[in-house]
């Protein structure tokens, strides 16, 4: 790590925690460790919620990008993990593909999709943004119920576990480690991008436009960048989240399920991502951890939310990176 | 029906439905103006108010009956109370985070929503409430199409209620803070205005016009739920952003396209109320995209 | 005009709503020239600056640089093609170090993107030490070195200003147009940044633009000192015909003496 | 640091206390999975009363195998992935069985869980053709499908010599399935469909189909959803002076329609299964439903309350809480009469019988329209 070799450039996406690169290793190792025994200690409910957290993590810290790096307010992003599952719905189911043949077309159709959407808006103040975006995510929502080839409101069901190497995922702990990597590789995504010219350039357009262009930045062209990058990271979460159910259906893909992503990155503060992982764990342990209080679940969680949000107005990962 | 007819009265259609819209839609705008804050908590009271028009009408409609007599009675008092819960709210959850990150308040929106929902699911266990508006279903025919007095008071009250916020805006001495604050809350500051109690003012009116909507929509529909802030929630924020948002006369104008658009949507052939929503999702990209400011909506300033 | 104009504008028409910002505007910078634009408040020197930068589009004329149109052009673009500015009010990214905000003038002239970045790709390391190297250069050159891992926004006023600087000659410039270098500055800061200026078109070869009110900066620097007046361009000449200039003095005698916007 | 630790400790102390979620077994755990929060909770909170009902009887003539029953709820919000961890954690609970499931798509991904665990699981309310497929034996689905009720309401609507038919459904699995079917039944007896209409859910204002329905001016109108915005429609349907027959689906087969609707709910058809008011073992439920929780049943609560009485038979009948022997009671359950008609399975799990009948609306409550 070149940025750390003499301690110099503060790392990004971490907040005044975890600079020491030592530190971090520990952690990073301690964690890793935990997740790989974590379904041999606690039962299959708990690996179950453990993959839906760390499903989570894919999707916020790609929304993170867009929210927490690049500043643009999405509140359609369950349109592009709409976009990743539909396609491997559609290419396994109506057309035969086998699940890998069919992803990279799962990522090709979200980079098209935030590059449709995203070009011509991209200029649109952040209010403006809000509300393309979650419009986008509702017409994506509703095509999908309402056209033949993505199942109407029923959905695609029957969709094959796929296999890597001889190595059939089925079971629900397999399920568990195939999210523990891909989470594992969104977040070294992340950390690397922060720390690219790339992601200073998010950072320089998000603080201040016109300096960013001053400086020979085109915002447009980065905004798009991150806006499609986080595309991608929905879509990857979105195919593996169809092949892990087997069957998908529009309610997966609920403005209610962008506005969740949205909490969970906001909640554990935008552009910090150690914050954005813990965040997601919240959102989604939180209501499970609830359970037992049945329909006042929610309601709970709501005021806990609320009350997180009053004694950390800036997320709870501390740092003051994310405005 | 003539094809002229079937036009007419889809005209007469969006208007009621535009009139839900816009008054729902000027509490966000209005919000939104002060405070920057996209307040998702606004359908909710839209909710609430539904509610507790309904509680009051169920005590009262032994007296006055459930005529528009009983819902106008309801309808005032709703507006006070949830008004003041509007107040309550923004003291509570938004002014604390006033300095924080723009986004954050959002969340606590969010959360604020998520709270009343399901307390009022809990209360109500999820039921859905017949309101008790005893209502005829009479009305004028004009050729084929048919207005009932319902939807001409329902029209009446909610431009009643429009009007009566733009007078208070443009004439009156908190109007015109808002506006000012709208624009530089910390010039206000200095300049010895009450920024607090100009924002307290916003929240208390513009939840008392979710609940006159709410009430009013309770009355005219027939029920009232948990959810039904929801859905008009969402399409209040879409009329509001139409108009462009922070402007008033932008949110009413707003109300109104979207209730024209829903209802010609259904009858375009080729859309049809399948692809209705995705026709005005579509068209409202599309009046961001060339006036990327909303309708009404002030252009941007100058850059630099 | 001769090839020996790095920018050349002709006819440089700009007006907001009505208002006529700049009218047919002339005006040119020889290569490796230190020229001054200087004018009483609210006479269009900062309106001339957006123009040039492709911050403002301006309804008629041309603004030629290096033999390209820059008109047409989004302001990244121009920053591309050679030119850098910085801003009257400092504008540093908050909450991201000295270095880092210098590192955003290398922007333009580097390529790694995500792919590339998230592969770690020796190439894009490569380039990454780069564009750490070049622009620790520059905040050697203005003379900040040892600043480089705080925070900008914490710096010191006349601190901030260079790293402005630094920054804009992070983005490997020939024109640096700076707008009121000088404002804010006490006299010592004064005399550095005169020095500093004279050494950026010495050493670095880079010609220089300047708005500024500082006179005495102004004339001890300036080879040529160009002056708006309520966007006209009403004299050009050496410091001393400026000084003798009748029209000069009368706009300068006809404004108020007040702080403020050009 | 300091925050770090107790950031670790807490997520540490938490998934340790979810883990232990088995509680000490003195009570048979049965688990109901149904939306409890969300827009759908409204028909989930009314499954798990009557659920509840089913149970305290039971418990009142002393449970299942000497023990009394308890239920576990699942909340699945009527969301895929929410109804995966709430069938999980009905698992790790050791449930003896299941029943619930109302969103189809929100059931769909469940039964490979169950089935994995080898857990019974009565699916009460959906009734998604899909689902049948994907069933690895162990589920069972005590609703019937759309096709026996399209066909009911077909015949019946012909028979009323309406020829021209308008169908509107709100975008579910449920009801957007019965209006597909009961558009291609409706064509293939030779008579027209004029359109299918669709709303969103909670939409309240339906007035532009409404104007369209008129336009056209088909003989019938068939809503295919719930009561709640099916009264909204009907209500705004006659409002607007639309003379024609309205007929409804079983999802608003609920009292609860004519607190909506009012007065325009009169001479509604509705297509149903012989529910709790029309079988006279069953008239208790209904009362101490009311009772119990202040209003009327609805539409699937007599199915939920028949999937807990089944599921209780079964383990009855087995005599043990071993799933296989359970799943085999349950198979060869032999037309015997509960709330919401007889009972017996097809060999792919589903209800074998279709006895729809049809009702009618009349003075506020619902009538027998076809003896």
């Amino acid at each position: 790590m070149t940025s750390n070799s003499n301690g110099a450039v503060p790392t990004h996406g971490l907040g005044p925690f975890l600079q020491d690169a030592r530190l971090r290793w520990v952690v990073a190792i301690a964690i890793l460790a935990f997740l790989v025994v974590a379904p041999m200690i606690f039962g299959s409910y708990i690996t179950v919620i453990l993959t839906n957290a760390l499903l989570y993590v894919v999707l916020c810290l790609g929304l993170n990008i867009v929210v927490g790096y690049a500043g643009l307010l999405d509140l359609g992003y369950a349109a592009f993990f709409a976009v990743g599952a539909y396609t491997i719905g559609v290419l396994t189911i109506q057309f035969g593909f086998n699940f890998w043949v069919a992803f990279p077309f799962a990522v090709l159709a979200a980079v098209l999709a935030g590059v449709i959407i995203g070009g011509p808006t991209l200029r649109l103040r952040s209010d403006y943004l809000a509300i393309v975006t979650l419009g986008f995510g509702e017409i994506v929502r509703f095509s999908a119920r309402n056209l033949e080839i993505t199942g109407r409101a029923s959905g695609i069901s029957g969709i094959q576990d796929p296999s890597l190497f001889g190595w059939q995922i089925r079971t629900q702990t397999d399920y568990y480690y195939v999210f523990v990597v891909l989470a594992i590789i969104a977040v070294i995504a992340s950390f690397r991008l922060a720390n690219s010219r790339l992601g200073r350039a998010w950072l320089y357009v998000r603080h201040d436009e016109d300096a960013a262009e001053a400086m020979g930045i085109n915002r447009v062209q980065v905004k798009l960048a991150a806006y499609v990058i986080g595309a991608i990271f929905g879509a990857v979460g979105g195919a593996f989240f169809a092949a892990n159910l087997g069957a998908i259906s529009p309610e997966s893909f609920s403005f209610e399920q962008s506005v969740l992503v949205l909490m969970a990155v906001i909640l554990g503060g935008m552009g910090k991502i150690p914050g954005v992982i813990l965040g997601a764990f919240i959102i989604i342990l939180g209501p499970e951890l609830l359970r037992d209080l049945g329909e006042f679940r929610l309601l709970v969680f709501a005021v806990g939310l609320l009350l997180i949000m009053l004694f950390r107005p800036s997320g709870i990962w501390p740092g003051r990176r994310g405005a | 029906m003539t094809a002229f007819d079937v036009v007419m009265q889809q005209i007469v259609n969006g208007l009621v439905l535009g009139s839900f819209y816009a008054l729902v839609a000027l509490g966000y705008t209005m919000i939104f103006g002060v405070i920057k804050l996209l307040n998702f908590a606004h359908g909710d009271l839209y909710m609430v108010g539904g509610f507790v028009g309904f509680l009051v009408l169920s005590a009262i409609s032994g007296i006055t009956g459930g005529g528009w007599t009983g819902v106008a009675i309801s309808m005032f008092l709703s507006m006070i109370a949830v008004g003041c819960l509007g107040v309550v709210i923004e003291r509570v959850a938004y002014h604390p985070m006033l300095r924080a990150p723009r986004l954050s308040i959002l969340i606590t929106a969010l959360a604020v929503s998520l709270v009343l929902q399901n307390t009022v699911l809990s209360i109500t266990h999820g039921q859905y409430t017949a309101f008790g508006a005893d209502f005829g279903f009479g009305g004028v025919n004009l050729g084929n199409v048919f207005i009932t007095y319902n939807q001409m008071i329902l029209v009446g009250i909610a431009a009643f209620l429009m009007i009566g916020l733009e007078v208070f805006v443009s004439r009156t001495q908190y109007g015109r803070a808002m506006r000012a604050v709208a624009i530089d809350k910390d010039m206000c500051q200095l300049m010895g205005i009450n920024v607090s109690g100009v924002i307290a003012v916003t929240f208390l009116i513009g939840s008392a016009l979710a609940a006159a909507a709410g009430t009013l929509a309770g009355a005219y529909y027939g029920s009232v739920w948990y959810f039904m802030g929801f859905l008009i929630g969402l399409k209040a924020f879409t009329a509001a952003v139409i108009g462009g948002i922070g402007s008033i006369p932008g949110a009413m104008l707003g109300g109104l396209i979207l209730g024209f658009l829903e209802a010609f949507g259904t009858q375009l052939p080729g859309i049809g109320s399948e692809w209705k929503d995705v026709f005005s999702f579509a068209v409202l990209i599309l009046v961001l995209v060339f006036k990327p400011t909303g309708l009404l909506g002030k252009s941007e300033q100058e850059r630099m | 005009m001769a090839d020996n104009q790095l920018l050349a504008l002709s006819g440089v028409t700009l007006a907001f709503a009505g208002n006529t910002v700049l009218d047919d505007v002339n005006f040119s910078i020889p290569r490796d020239a230190i020229v001054s634009l200087i004018g009483p408040n609210g006479a269009g020197k900062t309106s001339l600056f957006n123009s040039i930068t492709g911050f403002y589009k301006p309804q008629g004329g041309s603004v030629r640089f290096d033999g390209q149109e820059l008109l047409k052009l989004k302001p990244h673009q121009v920053t591309a093609s050679g030119i850098a500015r910085t801003f009257q009010n400092v504008r540093l990214f908050r909450e991201m170090t000295v270095l880092e905000n210098v590192m955003s003038g290398m922007h333009c002239r580097t390529k790694s993107g995500a792919l590339a970045a998230v592969l770690r790709l020796p190439s894009q390391q490569r380039e990454e030490a780069e564009i750490r190297a070049f622009s620790e250069e520059c905040l050697a050159f203005v003379g900040i070195a040892d600043e480089a891992n705080r925070e900008a926004t914490t710096l010191a006023y006349g601190h901030q200003r260079r790293v402005e600087i630094a920054r804009a000659l992070a983005t490997k410039p020939k024109l640096l147009l700076l707008d009121e270098p000088a404002a804010g500055l006490n006299s010592g800061e004064k005399v550095a940044l005169t020095e500093l200026i004279a050494r950026i078109r010495n050493e670095l070869g880079i010609s220089v633009l300047l708005i500024e009110h500082d006179m005495g900066l102004v004339m001890k620097i300036s080879e040529r000192i160009s002056v708006l007046d309520h966007g006209k361009m009403i004299a050009e000449g050496t410091a001393k015909d400026i000084q003798n200039d009748p029209k000069v003095i009368e706009a300068y005698l006809g404004q108020d003496d007040g702080e403020g916007q050009s | 640091m300091q925050t770090l630790k107790l950031l670790t400790a807490a997520g540490l102390i938490g998934l340790a206390a979810m883990g232990s979620g088995a509680i000490a077994q003195e009570t048979m755990q049965i688990g109901v999975q149904v939306p409890t929060t969300g827009s759908e909770a409204t028909y989930g909170q009314d499954m798990i009363n009557a659920v509840q009902i089913a149970v305290d009887e039971i418990n009142a003539e002393g449970g299942l195998l000497g023990q009394q029953v308890s239920l576990v709820t699942g909340d699945t919000a009527c969301d895929p992935q929410q109804s995966v961890n709430a069938a999980s954690r009905l698992v790790s609970a050791n449930v003896v069985g299941v029943v619930g499931g109302y969103c189809s798509g929100a059931t769909l991904p469940t039964l490979q869980i169950y089935g994995d665990a080898n857990i019974p699981f009565i699916i009460a309310a959906a009734n998604s053709t899909q689902l049948i497929p994907e069933n690895p034996g162990n589920a069972f689905m005590i609703n019937s499908t759309g096709a026996d009720q399209a066909a009911k309401a077909v015949e019946f609507l012909s028979a009323q010599g309406a020829a021209t038919l308008t169908i509107v459904n709100q975008g579910d699995a449920y009801s957007q399935d019965l209006a597909t079917l009961a558009s291609e039944d409706w064509t293939a007896a030779g008579n027209e469909v004029v359109s299918i209409e669709t709303v969103n859910k909670g939409e309240q204002d339906y007035s532009a189909i409404v104007t369209k329905i008129r336009s056209t001016n088909p003989d019938a109108v068939f809503w295919t959803a719930y009561y709640a915005d099916g009264g909204l429609l009907i209500r705004q349907l006659r409002q607007s002076g639309y003379q024609g027959i309205i007929a409804v689906g079983d999802g608003s087969n609920s009292p609860q329609l004519f607190d909506i609707a009012g007065q325009a709910a009169e001479g509604v058809f509705a297509f149903s299964n012989p529910t709790a008011d029309f079988l006279p073992q069953a008239a208790s439920f209904t009362e101490t439903y009311q009772e119990d929780y202040g209003n009327a049943p609805g539409p699937y609560a007599p199915l939920a309350y028949d999937g807990m009485k089944l599921l209780g038979w079964a383990i009855a009948e087995a005599g043990s809480t071993d799933a296989d022997a359970i799943i085999e009671v349950l198979r060869s359950a032999d037309g015997q009469e509960w709330l919401a008609g007889p009972i017996s399975f097809t060999d792919v799990n589903t209800l074998a019988r279709s006895n729809f009948i049809v009702l009618k609306g009349e003075g506020g409550a619902w009538t027998r329209a076809d003896e």
